[in-house]
């Protein structure tokens, strides 16, 4: 009953998802788009378990007094404010004025300036790495200079470095993103066919 | 002067209009008329078929006319008409050029749609072929015609043939390693320092901190990352070290909690296992960057593990890591990122690699067929390329049409 | 502490700060001054070929994208259409994008009135250009109208049947136009090329965003003729055209971020070899 | 409202914006409280945002309205959602395997997508290419065949790297790394796009605030 019935249903589930791939007719695509309801639904129906896991550690964290544990309160009465103004009857859910100015003002600015910290991220790694170590590193150095040199006005030498560049994008680059894909592919489905067989059975966990 | 030509004739022979036997021959005359004026509506078109589009669910039919093609000047288009009886109503479901003979009707499955066409259901046509003049002529109506579904997509052959022979060889050779044939595997570096990079942090008496990447539960690769993560919890579990592990999502968190547990059990210390060890951070991308930046630059972590899918904010972690000192292994399928991870981190297991990885470290036979499987399969990729490639240049272009997937 | 160890060691924030300066310095300089842009073969095939056409020739430009990449895309569409307008070539506009077709059709009417004001000349709607609007079914659209534009088009946006609109006269299929140039930010641009350029051969050129452009380098000279990748692609087909806008002032900052980036890795090397020279002859 | 320049709500939180990016990017100099405050609340806010916005616009329709509709086949998902939380239950946290496996079995999909896009896929488009010595580019579809297959070479699992064999996957490594550093360069022009546009929006509040204040 732990284990059998569990690895019995991903059996099956898998199996239907397999064969429902060749198989046009309605009925299938219909009992297809109702399992995928039934994914989306387990996946919001836990988030209380993300929620519960989220509060457990912040209020861990001020029980404990442990460093920092202020900023704790921070996060908490963001979490709780965004439940009551998406939430508190009569506030209209997502179209609250609270919860929209939240998501404009706090979270588009934070998420979109941390995205932005890759320009910094992206140099200082190129800065780091890009040293010619073994040939590997110095292959890996030169495809890139070429692809950023090829940004800057270098007079009589720039078209031989587009020309450069292109032909990098255009045969190298092509070859190993195709080689690892189709290494991807392979390995991909190996690893689904373990879980549908029920060789790769670490996500039960142990009794 | 033209309506009035025209009523005069309805009105001529509106009393023969009662009677069914002698309108046809009204309208004979009624057209006798118009040819005298030069206005003759273009001739009929004449509907030969109308096919169901193989491969779908039974809601699209290719209609096909016949229309003498020395007319084609004096029609301007033609409107496709379709009902659901030969008197029913006829509705108008789209236009096709005058020299174009054939309309695909791509009906919508859902029944809320008005473009809704159920399959197995039987549809009549009729083509009007709009003349120059204004003046247009109907063809009969045609039909039934149905619409039904495919039990198999036939474009898919190639496909199905792709997946079944993959089955087979990988359940041949699972099979055979649990017949405990010796199989040999190439040492992964990325994989061969798990334990160093584990000892390490134990020296240093520094927690690990495990990134599981923001896929969900369902991704392959992070089914992959959960096998992994249980080899490095038991690994962790023995050397009583601290373990991190912040999810992007409920379920990779549940799972990864179970797995913990186990592990820590599984090593003999199921009492050192902390609950919190496993814990859920936020669901949105760079708000969860945000939050495992800072438990890195606080917590201070010996070493990194980067396994799972990742987009963007792989650089982001890998940076961080890298500037706090950590040892950092990293693995995932996503093209995009590999480069970013090949740059920042110490080890990283390339696309393919994070597959084989859970299967390396476990050593555990069932799993290592599974990779003799793939390399077989990727064998026969390499010698069917070649060989196409040969039948190509020898100028027998078929092969490549074999083995082509038509959705 | 040697200078050349220093160099290979040098703390990542000198480099954070250098870039932030520089580059916010660039964004601020946009207006006052510009970079020279050098232009790459991909683009000038692209230019070239339009600056080849005659006079009333026609082309298909579709433009594939939502309003969340308008700003990477929008200054190819800009430029290109200005070409066409320029060189009296005219433009049969249609998109596959399905939260695009308002946008879509803001732009040609923008472009046509800024085309007006900068060479002077009368666009007209359905003579110099028309707007297909939107279909659904990209795969099919595409074939569809290798056959015949009116099986999937029958009318415009407008709803004008396109034998009213004299731009569509005697235009059947791709084989009366002279080319296809799609500025395609989904997948669309995936079916161009099995269903479009594989099974009718016509001369197509895409305009894509920065992070698939490297994805479609490989059609080039075969399935493709031209590409115009992201805001540099986009500033090349401008400075071509010298009508230098959006992409060209967002340059100066790009230009001398790489160079930032360039310079620090070269420093980084030298150190790396210097110091590295030094510590053997040490040993 | 628009003709008197910005209103002061609008200024108070543009400026609250402006506060919080310029603390995130301070977390490039290195930790201190300004970003511990930011991270703490874009974490805290973010959660809730999703909670809430997932129970709107994907619980509410996909299954309360179903429910409500008498769509009661809908009780099955519902059920194997509310066994996650048994997790809570040290007795009967067991449950929650049952949707765990569900939600895993529903990889299964992969199997045929994969093949299809990863493999089918990748070797018909790598078989349309025109081989040959007669052009250039012909030259250098042979050459990327042969990148594609030495790249492969590399990927063998159950075989030593060692001779001819270990020849053509070292070459495959290369290749790789010189996609990987192509790649690489091609990537700093978006990012650096988004850090342009970061400062932008520092400027739209500049001009938001000298208006406001000079008018």
């Amino acid at each position: 009953m732990k284990r059998r019935v569990p690895l019995m249903m991903v059996f099956v589930v898998s199996l239907f998802m397999v064969v429902q791939n060749f198989v046009p007719l309605d009925e299938w695509n219909w009992i297809y788009q109702f399992l995928l309801d039934w994914t989306m639904i387990i996946g919001i129906l836990s988030l209380l378990l993300g929620m519960w896991s989220l509060w457990k550690v912040h209020t861990q964290k001020i029980k404990r007094k442990s460093e920092n544990y202020g900023y704790s309160f921070i996060t908490l009465s963001g979490l709780i404010l965004m439940l009551i103004f998406g939430f508190f009857p009569g506030s209209g859910g997502i179209e609250n004025y609270w919860y929209r100015s939240f998501f404009y003002y706090i979270m588009v600015p934070i998420q979109a300036t941390m995205f932005s910290l890759l320009a910094f991220f992206i140099a200082s790694a190129a800065f780091r790495a890009f040293r010619a170590r073994s040939v590997m590193a110095t292959l890996l150095l030169l495809a890139a200079l070429v692809i950023m040199v090829r940004f800057v006005p270098m007079g009589p030498l720039s078209p031989i470095v587009s020309d450069a560049a292109g032909w990098i994008l255009k045969v190298p680059n092509l070859a190993a993103k195709r080689a690892i894909i189709i290494g991807v592919g392979l390995g991909a489905v190996a690893t689904a066919l373990k879980v549908m067989l029920g060789i790769e059975r670490s996500y039960l966990g142990r009794d | 002067m033209k309506h009035k030509l025209r009523f005069a004739a309805v009105l001529l022979f509106l009393p023969l209009i009662f009677s069914p036997l002698l309108a046809q021959e009204g309208e004979e005359m009624q057209d006798g008329l118009l040819a005298e004026m030069q206005i003759e509506p273009p001739p009929q078109a004449v509907i030969t078929v109308a096919e169901d589009m193989p491969n779908d669910g039974g809601h699209k039919l290719t209609v096909r006319w016949e229309f003498p093609k020395e007319f084609t000047s004096s029609v301007v288009r033609f409107e496709v008409y379709r009902a659901y009886s030969p008197d029913g109503e006829f509705v108008l479901r789209g236009e096709s050029p005058n020299d174009f003979y054939e309309y695909l009707d791509i009906g919508d499955r859902e029944e809320e749609s008005p473009n809704y066409m159920p399959n197995d259901s039987s549809y009549y046509y009729k083509i009007v072929a709009v003349g120059t003049e204004g003046v247009s002529s109907e063809s009969e109506v045609g039909g039934p015609y149905k619409t039904y579904g495919q039990w198999f997509h036939t474009g898919k052959v190639p496909l199905l043939i792709a997946v079944i022979l993959f089955c087979i060889f990988t359940i041949y050779f699972v099979l055979s390693a649990k017949g405990g044939k010796e199989l040999y595997i190439r040492p992964l570096a990325g994989i061969e320092a798990v334990d160093e990079a584990i000892g390490r942090a134990t020296e240093m008496g520094k927690p690990i901190l495990y990134v599981l990447g923001i896929g969900t539960a369902a991704e392959i690769a992070t089914i992959a990352s959960f096998t992994i993560l249980g080899r490095v919890a038991k690994k962790v579990a023995e050397y009583q070290t601290s373990l991190i592990v912040p999810c992007y999502e409920p379920i990779v968190m549940s799972v990864a909690q179970d797995i913990v547990r186990s592990a820590y059990l599984e090593a003999g210390r199921p009492d050192q296992y902390d609950e919190d060890s496993v814990f859920f951070v936020t669901n949105a991308q760079f708000a969860y960057v945000a939050g495992v930046n800072g438990i890195m630059v606080r917590d201070l972590p010996a070493t990194n593990f980067y396994l799972g899918y990742f987009a963007a904010e792989s650089l982001l972690l890998a940076e961080t890591g890298n500037a706090i000192g950590a040892i950092q292994i990293a693995g995932t399928d996503q093209v995009s990122q590999l480069p970013f991870f090949v740059v920042a981190c110490d080890y990283t297991l390339i696309g393919e690699e994070l597959y084989a990885a859970s299967a390396y470290l476990g050593r555990d036979p069932l799993l290592l067929g599974s990779l003799k499987a793939e390399d077989w399969a990727k064998g026969i990729l390499m010698v069917l390329m070649v060989l196409i490639i040969l039948a190509v240049l020898l100028g027998w272009d078929a092969p490549r049409e074999w083995i082509r997937v038509n959705l | 502490m040697n200078i050349f160890v220093r160099m290979a060691n040098l703390d990542r924030r000198w480099i954070f700060v250098f870039l932030f300066l520089v580059v916010s310095l660039a964004y601020f300089l946009r207006n006052v001054t510009s970079v020279p842009v050098n232009t790459t073969k991909e683009v000038e095939s692209i230019y070239n070929f339009i600056e080849g056409l005659d006079p009333g020739d026609k082309i298909l430009l579709a433009l594939d994208y939502d309003p969340s990449s308008l700003a990477e895309l929008h200054p190819m569409s800009r430029a290109i259409l200005l070409h066409c307008y320029r060189q009296d070539v005219k433009v049969v506009g249609m998109t596959l994008s399905q939260y695009g077709a308002g946008m879509v059709e803001e732009v040609f009417r923008n472009v046509k009135s800024e085309a007006e004001r900068i060479y002077g000349k009368t666009v007209e709607y359905g003579e110099e250009y028309c707007f297909l609007g939107y279909r659904p079914y990209p795969a099919f659209v595409i074939l569809g109208m290798g056959e015949n534009f009116r099986i999937f088009f029958p009318r415009d946006y407008y709803d004008t049947p396109l034998d009213d609109l004299p731009i569509m006269h005697r235009v059947r299929n791709y084989d009366d136009l002279e080319c296809v140039v799609v500025i395609e930010s989904g997948t669309a641009a995936d079916m161009w090329l099995v269903y479009g350029s594989a099974r009718y051969n016509m001369p197509l050129a895409f305009g894509v965003t920065g992070v698939m452009a490297p994805d479609y380098y490989p059609y080039l000279g075969n399935a493709l003729f031209g590409l115009i990748g992201g805001w540099k692609g986009a500033a090349e087909y401008e400075k071509l055209l010298e009508q230098e806008h959006d992409a060209n002032r967002g340059m100066l900052a790009q230009v001398v971020a790489h160079l930032v980036i360039v310079l620090f890795i070269v420093i980084g090397n030298i150190g790396y070899f210097v110091s590295r020279k030094k510590t053997k002859i040490g040993d | 409202m628009m003709e008197n320049g910005p209103d002061l709500v609008t200024l108070l939180w543009t400026t609250l914006a402006a506060f919080l990016t310029l603390a995130t990017f301070s977390f490039l100099y290195k930790d201190n409280p300004l970003y511990k405050i930011a991270e703490h609340l874009v974490v805290g806010v973010s959660a809730g945002y999703f909670m809430v916005l997932f129970l709107w616009t994907s619980l509410k329709p996909v299954l309360i309205d179903r429910l409500i509709d008498g769509q009661y086949w809908y009780y099955i998902p519902a059920v194997l959602g509310v066994m996650m939380w048994f997790r809570f239950s040290k007795k009967l946290g067991w449950l929650s395997r049952y949707p765990i496996a569900f939600y895993v079995g529903t990889s299964g999909v992969a199997i045929p997508l994969y093949m299809y896009n990863n493999v089918n896929r990748q070797l018909s488009s790598t078989l349309d290419l025109t081989l040959g010595f007669g052009s250039l580019a012909h030259f250098w579809n042979i050459i990327i065949v042969i990148g594609v297959l030495t790249g492969l070479v590399y990927f063998f699992f159950s075989k030593e790297h060692k001779g001819a064999f270990g020849g053509a996957a070292k070459i495959g490594i290369f290749i790789l790394m010189i996609g990987f550093g192509a790649s690489f360069g091609y990537t700093v022009m978006a990012r650096i796009s988004l850090f342009v546009q970061r400062i932008a929006s520092l400027e739209e509040w500049g001009v938001m605030l000298y208006t406001y204040i000079f008018g």
